[in-house]
């Protein structure tokens, strides 16, 4: 029982990444249509907005330590960060500490700067483009973002701890009488994703933006002839998009360490995600998001891999398979949307 | 007995009963005009013929056969063509190329695997595409992309894919909206002379009354789902029910 | 490909009326096609213009240049709406000087419904008819608001198509074959309803093959043959004009 | 001749020319030379880019003519490896049944995967093949190696072992692939010219000869009427079944014959270096066919070759240049110009390789939508108008193309 | 044979990951290779040519030719490794190809370089089918493997944890996973411990939460994370997030243990790896005479202390080197018979054999632990204990390594 509800919450969990993921990329590629092999790298991006923040805070004036000696035999130089300098140890350490948290409020405006110049640099010449051009294009754009980050950061991964007092795990099993030990941060994450999830779909709910956008992408020309300015709102959605994808980004450091590839990984998935929820469906993208985790999650248990050895490698790419052949547009998918 | 037997069709839409127990039996050989107000049902009539709808209840036989249950390209195997309300043609490909589908289709079936010929050395599939581009008078377009004609011309071109075929039953959704008055007057006369020529039956959707009065050897007008009547021409013209709900005064 | 525009047949326009809409050597390509090459006219305020011409001849194409969309590419010439340089903009700013244009193919948008296509007309200002009144001009969208657009009939989707345009206040109505494939009646509806246009100052412009038609309703008339004006004067010298409605309209 | 128009004669003939001399044309420069560092007439290379080419070609059949956009293809180039390196295993290291063998089992699969796959269209087909290949990986990477019944050979790779049936194996013939005897490492010239070096491989003579009737394959199929039903399938589905015919069969041909071509590509991969590894059948190495078919430019017959050699290049040459090779390039220049040339150029080559290839490929879809085929036909066309004279051919004085009147 | 130096110079191929995740510890070793170069070639301070136990190399590169080298990436995939060691043979004239960073492209490269007629100087590849079932005539490895790891790691275990153990392993689901998890599994059964459950985990992971869960109720005391690189980091911080370390199991405090480890993967996995014990090849830290001449040139040209992988570059390379000079030739077959049985020492890790039968080298092994208060961005181990060779030798036919089929077949020098 125990081990049940604990794969599940496990599955919500992964969960919540591939579907904060999906929920960017249907913005883009369910709404706009184009086909972003950079969604990954967006969500690399805003991984290392928490690393370059963190590197910021921690930046360091250097004294000489005459009783210690470092790995050639010359004094020590011990590192001191200006915040700690500045507002003592305990102050400076508490900021440093709260990097991650802290990221979110400085990924927002960068990734949205981000996604605006690169729809406005880039994107915005390969709407009327095939879609095969689209990829080409985006994922040159994908190698070039990761080739930067693997310049200045290096391929290794690099740890981004939650703040200490979200370090741990509670038992959230405890009120039931169940052992049930599940880590803070991944709690944070789940809640972070549902609000995020929450929010932009008030957005596009309780605005005319959603449906603007959707009808700019179905025939550009008509609704340009309806007075709509729809470049701008394309260009917005984009930003919004790649807010998203970074915010994933950011909250998902401490999970586990960043490093540069990491958007390749998810994009796959991702993109199989999206096209199982159903193109250009927002719920269909979360619940399948948090279907396939939760698949996911079972297929690793010791009882499906010996049941069905390696199960747990194919589950998901099985799954989108029978889902897509007994429900011809995925979950929750639309007529008419990006169909040819 | 008519070559095309429709009994008893019902289609519903959700809420909207878009055809109500339509029966229509066309008789061979002739030209059968099917008119009504927008949203009658006509077109999706003629879906059901074809295979793109399937019908709820009843039945559709052509030539003693059901057509109910096969595909598309079953039934235009069986001798059904249709021109589609709007232009439904291989806009990347040239004018040229378009006929020549058609044509192929008709002389090898379903499928071939011809992957070495080249489509230039079957001498008679180009004659036959040729020929048929100057009978609607588009032999100056035949190296055009089709996207880029014209609309009219899309029909003309649509119109000549579906006649080199020479099916037996040839189903027109409104095939001269939209076309110059001459180019219109030229198609009535396409399709007299094709008619004279050889056997076709033709069922005809239109909404422009000059064509259907030209053509027609009977006419049905549908409403609301439901044919309301069926008769010649001359009665048609004649039936005050007709002329407020469909005619107005153009009758 | 070097046709200049020749004024001389136009040169009598002028002072009548002030110019509302004034198109002045406009030349305009698909791609590499030369298509307008060179046209000037213009349209008085309050008026109906009849722009007339076979398939092909570039009536669409004038419709879409003046509509500032994408394509055509206008290389060239000048157009001016209410002393508003309409040339130097974008379509999204051409709508929201007054332009409204009523594509002939509809463009209804895929996957939204009857009423959302309508509300999406609405969304900036500045804002036309309202939707209930719009119901009130066509009952048949007012009960299918809740259906996909695109799966609307012909006519149903040529309502719409007219709707959508007036729920935006628009200074001139660019109507690109408004009758096609409507029933009479309807017809007879529209036209009534243009009428009321014109009564509420709207100008129009109307492309129509049904020319009779078009010309009865139109005060003035413009002809278009292959990319150029061959005729620029009222309706009425049209329909006396018996070697001009053989020549270019075929009526 | 051969049944084909003039255009394509010369096309053919042209590319049996450039494959034939390949040689000379991919080694311009002197093995001495600094520039030595381009060369590219070196046989792995020069096989790479033929075997790819092969295998683009066929991916170009189905996604240039139907559009349809498989994400899988690697799939059938890991399969076509995997069943040679077995009839070498078990037969013996002629290539001829092994790639007879990678062909038919690579047509198997595609049957298999293409008539699943092909019941959906646009991208829901994609993800439908990309999750095949996928799983193709993840079975070939590790449960298909599981030591009780071992395919693959997991993340080893596939290979022979001195202990394998190879029945057919006689004495006398190479240890290694081989044509009847005819060894497919061994060059059978070496032409020193100067300071110029030359080598002719046996291998890449096969498949150069292999590509030669491919390519001829190719273009008799887009001409074909089968080819102009596959492009109808493209343009207009709806209109193709209202004609009578079913697109199924037509895009399950085409499904096939390219998985073949990507099955004959993994066979000679094998045939030349008989080691077959899972990563083959990675997401990224179908990323990479549709990289290169694209790039050079899709639908077109000899785009898919060039950006197949294009991206191979530059995984092989542009990877090599490090800092050395780099300082040796400026050492003419005063040394403080040497080093800021050295860390200007440093990022984008050796292990910035990725970052030069990301930046080309953003370039050349921004600005040559047709993909290289594209930029070919523009310097022809530049080259072609320098004769002419420099008049605009549409009416100059009366409508320039820029005008202040019209913003665009 | 292929590729003999006839000119001034002699040219090597440094065929190591330059893309990917494990660019990084390929960057290390190009750096180390090139440091070797400049020693060989008279530069720099010498390194360990001067703790070498052999005397022959003099800093003149290698017989008097000028030692020249050619990168090449391998991008950790086979076919990529292969396409650019067959580019360093054909087109550059290597004569001896090194370098890598995993056992399946060390693999298909040494296979290679058998058949093209070169040597293969592997560089970090852990798996014991390496010198195992794959040995071949061409092909030497410096670097230890899985059972060396398991046979050093299992007596301070058991020192520290004590023989009454329940072991859950955690394995990356291929070739390499699987010799290490075997390896291990036997080590440690035989002090005594039971291995309560093995599960495999794909190479696709990223994250291992849902293979951390069950760990918890299955009564196992011992978590051994059988992953390498990005892998092993996120399992790792991911076991440790999911509270293992604060646990109390069968009244023992719950430990976790990563059989190999590497400087770079410690700092990818931050403050998860204090304390966690894993087993290593070299570490900087040694205080032999090799170890400190090497940190030290390696430190001051690039300002910072060389991984594992860089040593066993380096040392390769040096390796190479002398038993060319000490046979005199430059032919595979001849440079192999000079470094068969080859003893020595001043290179790290003691005394070293390279045993003539499987090609593997027999050297100390170092047991490590995650540093609790490190004092640089280096400091993350601490050596526990040095292993002596003796303890991790193993007959030539063991059945983890072929058993009596595997054999090195005929060395080749090419053509
Ligand atoms: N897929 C569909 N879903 C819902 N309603 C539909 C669908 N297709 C057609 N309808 C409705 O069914 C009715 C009949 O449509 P149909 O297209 O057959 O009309 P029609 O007689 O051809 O009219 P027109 O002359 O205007 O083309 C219309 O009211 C239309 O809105
Ligand atoms: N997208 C396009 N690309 C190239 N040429 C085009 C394109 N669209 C139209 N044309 C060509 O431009 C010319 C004018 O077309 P246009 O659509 O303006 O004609 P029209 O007067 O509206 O005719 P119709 O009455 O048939 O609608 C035609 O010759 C047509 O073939
Ligand atoms: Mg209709
Ligand atoms: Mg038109």
């Amino acid at each position: 029982m125990d081990a049940i509800l604990l794969q599940i919450l496990n599955g919500l969990d992964k969960g919540s990444a591939y579907a904060l993921i999906a929920l960017g990329l249907t913005l883009i590629f369910g709404t706009l249509g184009v086909v972003n092999f950079a969604h990954g790298a967006l969500f690399m991006l805003g991984a290392f907005c928490a690393v370059t923040l963190q590197r910021l805070l921690s930046l360091s004036y250097e004294t000489i330590d005459e009783t210690k000696t470092d790995f050639l035999g010359n004094p020590l130089k011990v590192k001191t960060p200006y915040v700690e300098g500045w507002f003592g140890p305990e102050v400076g350490g508490a900021i440093i500490d709260w990097a991650v948290p802290l990221s979110v409020i400085i990924a927002i405006p960068i990734m949205v700067g981000i996604g605006y110049a690169m729809e406005r640099g880039l994107i915005k010449h390969f709407y009327k483009r095939p879609h095969a051009d689209q990829i080409l294009v985006t994922f040159g754009l994908a190698i070039v973002l990761q080739e930067i980050v693997k310049y200045f950061f290096g391929a290794n991964p690099i740890q981004t701890p939650p703040p200490d007092a979200l370090l741990g795990v509670v038992n959230i099993g405890a009120a039931f009488g169940l052992e049930i030990a599940y880590p803070i941060w991944r709690m944070v994450y789940f809640l972070f994703s549902v609000a995020i999830i929450g929010g932009v779909f008030s957005f596009l709910q309780f605005t005319t933006f959603g449906m603007v956008v959707r009808a700019g992408m179905a025939d550009r020309e008509t609704v340009g002839l309806l007075g709509i300015d729809i470049d701008k709102r394309f260009t917005t959605m984009f930003g919004l998009a790649a807010a998203v994808a970074g915010l994933a980004g950011v909250m998902y450091g401490p999970i586990n360490p960043p490093n540069y590839h990491m958007g390749m990984d998810f994009l796959v998935l991702s993109f199989v995600v999206v096209v199982v929820g159903g193109m250009g469906s927002l719920p269909g993208a979360v619940l399948a998001g948090f279907m396939l985790g939760i698949l996911e999650s079972f297929a690793s248990t010791t009882w499906a891999t010996t049941t069905i050895p390696g199960i747990n490698q194919i589950i998901i790419y099985l799954v989108a398979i029978i889902v897509l052949l007994t429900r011809p547009r995925g979950l929750m998918g639309r007529k008419g949307v990006m169909e040819d | 007995m008519g070559i095309l037997e429709v009994k008893g069709v019902n289609k519903r839409f959700g809420g909207l009963q878009a055809l109500g127990d339509v029966n229509l039996s066309v008789a061979e050989n002739t030209v059968h005009a099917i008119i009504g107000p927008n949203g009658a049902g006509k077109s999706t009539l003629l879906n059901c013929l074809v295979g793109k709808l399937i019908p709820d209840t009843g039945s559709v036989m052509f030539d003693g056969q059901s057509v109910l249950g096969r595909t598309p390209y079953e039934i235009n195997q069986m001798g059904i063509s249709r021109v589609f309300q709007t232009p439904e043609i291989f806009g990347d490909l040239t004018v040229f190329e378009n006929m020549v589908i058609p044509a192929f289709a008709k002389r090898d079936g379903s499928f071939r695997m011809h992957a070495f010929e080249s489509v230039a050395s079957e001498k008679d599939i180009v004659a036959h595409a040729e020929e048929m581009l100057t009978e609607v008078n588009m032999q100056d377009k035949i190296h055009m992309h089709a996207a880029s004609l014209s609309r009219g011309d899309k029909r003309r071109l649509e119109m000549a894919m579906c006649l080199l075929q020479e099916p037996r039953l040839l189903l027109l959704d409104e095939p001269t909206a939209g076309m110059a008055r001459a180019d219109t007057n030229n198609t009535i006369d396409l399709l007299k002379e094709i008619k004279e020529k050889r056997d076709i039956t033709i069922a005809i959707i239109e909404h422009d009354m000059h064509v259907v009065f030209s053509l027609a050897d009977r006419i049905t007008v549908l409403a609301q789902g439901t044919p309301l009547v069926e008769d010649s021409p001359e009665k048609i013209r004649g039936n005050p029910k007709v002329r407020e709900a469909y005619l107005g005064e153009a009758a | 490909m070097n046709v200049k525009p020749d004024f001389s047949k136009n040169a009598n326009l002028a002072a009548t009326a002030p110019a509302y809409l004034s198109i002045y050597d406009m030349h305009a390509y698909y791609g590499e096609s030369y298509i307008i090459q060179g046209i000037s006219f213009n349209v008085h305020e309050g008026e109906i213009l009849a722009l007339l011409g076979r398939n092909g001849a570039g009536k669409t194409t004038t419709l879409r240049g003046i509509a500032r969309m994408d394509d055509p590419q206008v290389t060239y010439g000048e157009i001016w709406l209410d002393h508003q340089h309409l040339h130097t903009m974008k379509s999204h700013q051409a709508a929201k000087c007054g332009i409204g244009l009523v594509p002939e193919d509809r463009s209804i948008i895929p996957g939204l419904t009857v009423e959302e296509n309508l509300q999406l007309a609405q969304i900036v200002e500045p804002i036309g008819w309202s939707i209930d009144r719009l119901y009130d001009l066509f009952p048949r969208l007012g009960e299918r608001r809740k259906q996909e657009g695109v799966t609307l009939s012909g006519g149903e989707q040529q309502m719409l198509a007219i709707a959508r345009a007036l729920a935006r206040d628009i200074k001139v109505l660019l109507l690109d074959e408004p009758y096609e494939g409507l029933a009479p009646v309807i017809v007879d509806e529209i036209e009534k309803t243009l009428i009321h246009i014109k009564e509420q100052g709207i100008t129009t412009v109307i492309v129509e093959q049904n020319a009779v038609r078009a010309l009865e309703l139109a005060d003035r008339a413009v002809i278009l043959d292959t990319g150029s004006i061959v005729f620029d004067g009222t309706a009425a010298e049209v329909l006396e004009n018996a070697e001009l409605r053989s020549e270019y309209l075929a009526i | 001749m051969l049944g084909l128009n003039k255009k394509d004669m010369t096309l053919l003939i042209v590319v049996a020319i450039l494959t034939l001399l390949a040689p000379f044309i991919l080694n311009p420069f002197p093995v001495d030379s600094g520039m030595a560092q381009f060369n590219a007439g070196y046989p792995d290379l020069m096989q790479r880019f033929v075997i790819f080419g092969i295998l683009a070609i066929g991916f170009n059949i189905l996604f240039g003519l139907t559009g349809y956009l498989s994400f899988g293809h690697a799939a059938f180039l890991g399969v076509g490896s995997y069943a040679a390196v077995w009839m070498f295993k078990l037969l013996s290291y002629n290539v001829v049944p092994a790639i007879l063998f990678s062909v038919i089992l690579a047509g198997l699969f595609s049957v298999l995967i293409g008539y699943v796959s092909l019941r959906r269209s646009g991208i829901y087909f994609s993800i439908l093949t990309l999750a095949f290949a996928q799983m193709s990986f993840a079975l070939a990477y590790s449960v298909l190696s599981n030591p009780k019944f071992n395919l693959t050979n997991g993340e080893t790779g596939l290979q022979v072992y001195a202990d394998d049936p190879q029945i057919l194996h006689r004495d006398g013939l190479p240890d290694v692939p081989h044509l009847f005897g005819w060894a497919m490492r061994d060059n059978f010239l070496e032409l020193k010219l100067g300071g110029w070096e030359f080598t002719f491989n046996n291998g890449y003579y096969l498949c150069a000869a292999i590509l030669l009737v491919v390519f001829y394959l190719s273009i008799r199929l887009f001409r074909s009427p089968f080819g102009l039903m596959l492009r109808a399938v493209k343009s207009n589905q709806q209109r193709l079944n209202y004609t009578g015919l079913n697109p199924k069969p037509y895009t399950l041909a085409a499904f096939i014959i390219s998985g073949m071509y990507a099955g004959l590509a993994g066979g000679l991969l094998a045939s030349m270096d008989p080691l077959a590894g899972a990563e083959r059948m990675q997401w990224t190495a179908s990323g990479e066919i549709v990289l290169m078919t694209i790039l050079g430019g899709a639908g077109t017959l000899i785009g898919p070759v060039l950006g197949a050699g294009f991206i191979k290049y530059f995984e092989n040459i542009f990877s090599k240049i490090n800092d050395n090779v780099l300082h040796q390039w400026f050492s003419f220049m005063p040394d403080g110009m040497e080093d800021f040339l050295v860390f200007i150029v440093h990022p984008f080559v050796g292990k910035g390789w990725h970052l030069t290839l990301g930046i080309l490929f953003m370039l050349v879809v921004t600005f040559l939508p047709g993909g290289l085929v594209e930029g070919g036909q523009r310097l022809g066309r530049l080259v072609r108008s320098r004769g002419k004279k420099p008049e605009d051919p549409k009416d100059p004085e009366h409508h320039p193309k820029e005008t202040p009147h019209v913003a665009e | 044979i292929t590729n003999n130096p006839t000119g001034g110079s002699v040219t090597l191929g440094f065929n190591v990951p330059q893309t990917g995740p494990y660019a990084d510890e390929g960057a290390d070793e190009l750096r180390a290779y090139e440091l070797a170069v400049e020693h060989l070639n008279g530069g720099g301070d010498g390194g360990m040519l001067n703790t070498f136990s052999s005397k022959v190399l003099d800093g003149t590169g290698i017989m008097g030719k000028k030692v020249e080298y050619v990168t090449g990436d391998t991008q950790t995939k086979s076919d990529a490794a292969r396409a650019s060691a067959k580019s360093m043979i054909e087109k550059d004239g290597a004569i001896m190809i090194t370098g890598g960073s995993s056992s399946g492209v060390a693999i298909a490269v040494q296979g290679l370089c058998q058949e093209a007629g070169v040597i293969f100087m592997a560089g970090l590849t852990h798996s014991n089918d390496t010198t195992g079932k794959d040995r071949k005539a061409n092909g030497f490895r410096h670097f230890f493997n899985g059972y060396m790891s398991g046979a050093a790691l299992a007596p301070v275990l058991k020192n520290l944890y004590g023989d009454d153990r329940k072991a859950y392993h955690l394995t990356a689901d291929y070739t390499w996973g699987w010799t290490q998890q075997e390896s291990i599994a036997a080590a440690t059964e035989a002090l005594g411990w039971e291995t309560v459950n093995n599960v495999l985990t794909p190479l696709a992971s990223t994250d291992f939460s849902s293979y951390i869960a069950p760990v918890l109720n299955s009564g196992a005391d011992v978590l051994v994370l059988n992953h390498y690189g990005g892998n092993m980091v996120n399992s790792l911080t991911n076991a440790v997030q999911f509270g293992l370390r604060e646990k109390q199991v069968n009244g023992k405090n719950f430990e976790i243990v990563v059989p190999l480890f590497s400087r770079l993967m410690a700092r990818g996995a931050g403050e998860n790896i204090k304390g966690i014990v894993g087993s290593t090849n070299w570490h900087w830290s040694l205080q032999d005479d090799g170890s400190k001449a090497f940190v030290k040139s390696f430190g001051e040209k690039y300002g910072f202390p060389p991984s594992q992988a860089a040593h066993t570059c380096y040392v390769q390379t040096l390796l190479y080197a002398d038993a060319v000079t000490r046979a005199g030739s430059f032919a595979p077959c001849d440079v192999a018979a000079a470094l068969e049985g080859f003893e020595f020492d001043g290179m790290g890790n003691g005394k070293t054999l390279y045993r003539a039968e499987d090609h593997q080298c027999f050297k100390d092994v170092l047991v490590v632990k995650g540093k609790e208060n490190p004092q640089s961005e280096f400091d993350l181990l601490e050596v526990v204990e040095v292993t002596p060779a003796a303890q991790v030798t193993y007959p030539p036919n063991h059945p983890m390594f072929g058993g009596d089929e595997a054999s090195l077949g005929q060395c080749n020098n090419g053509a």
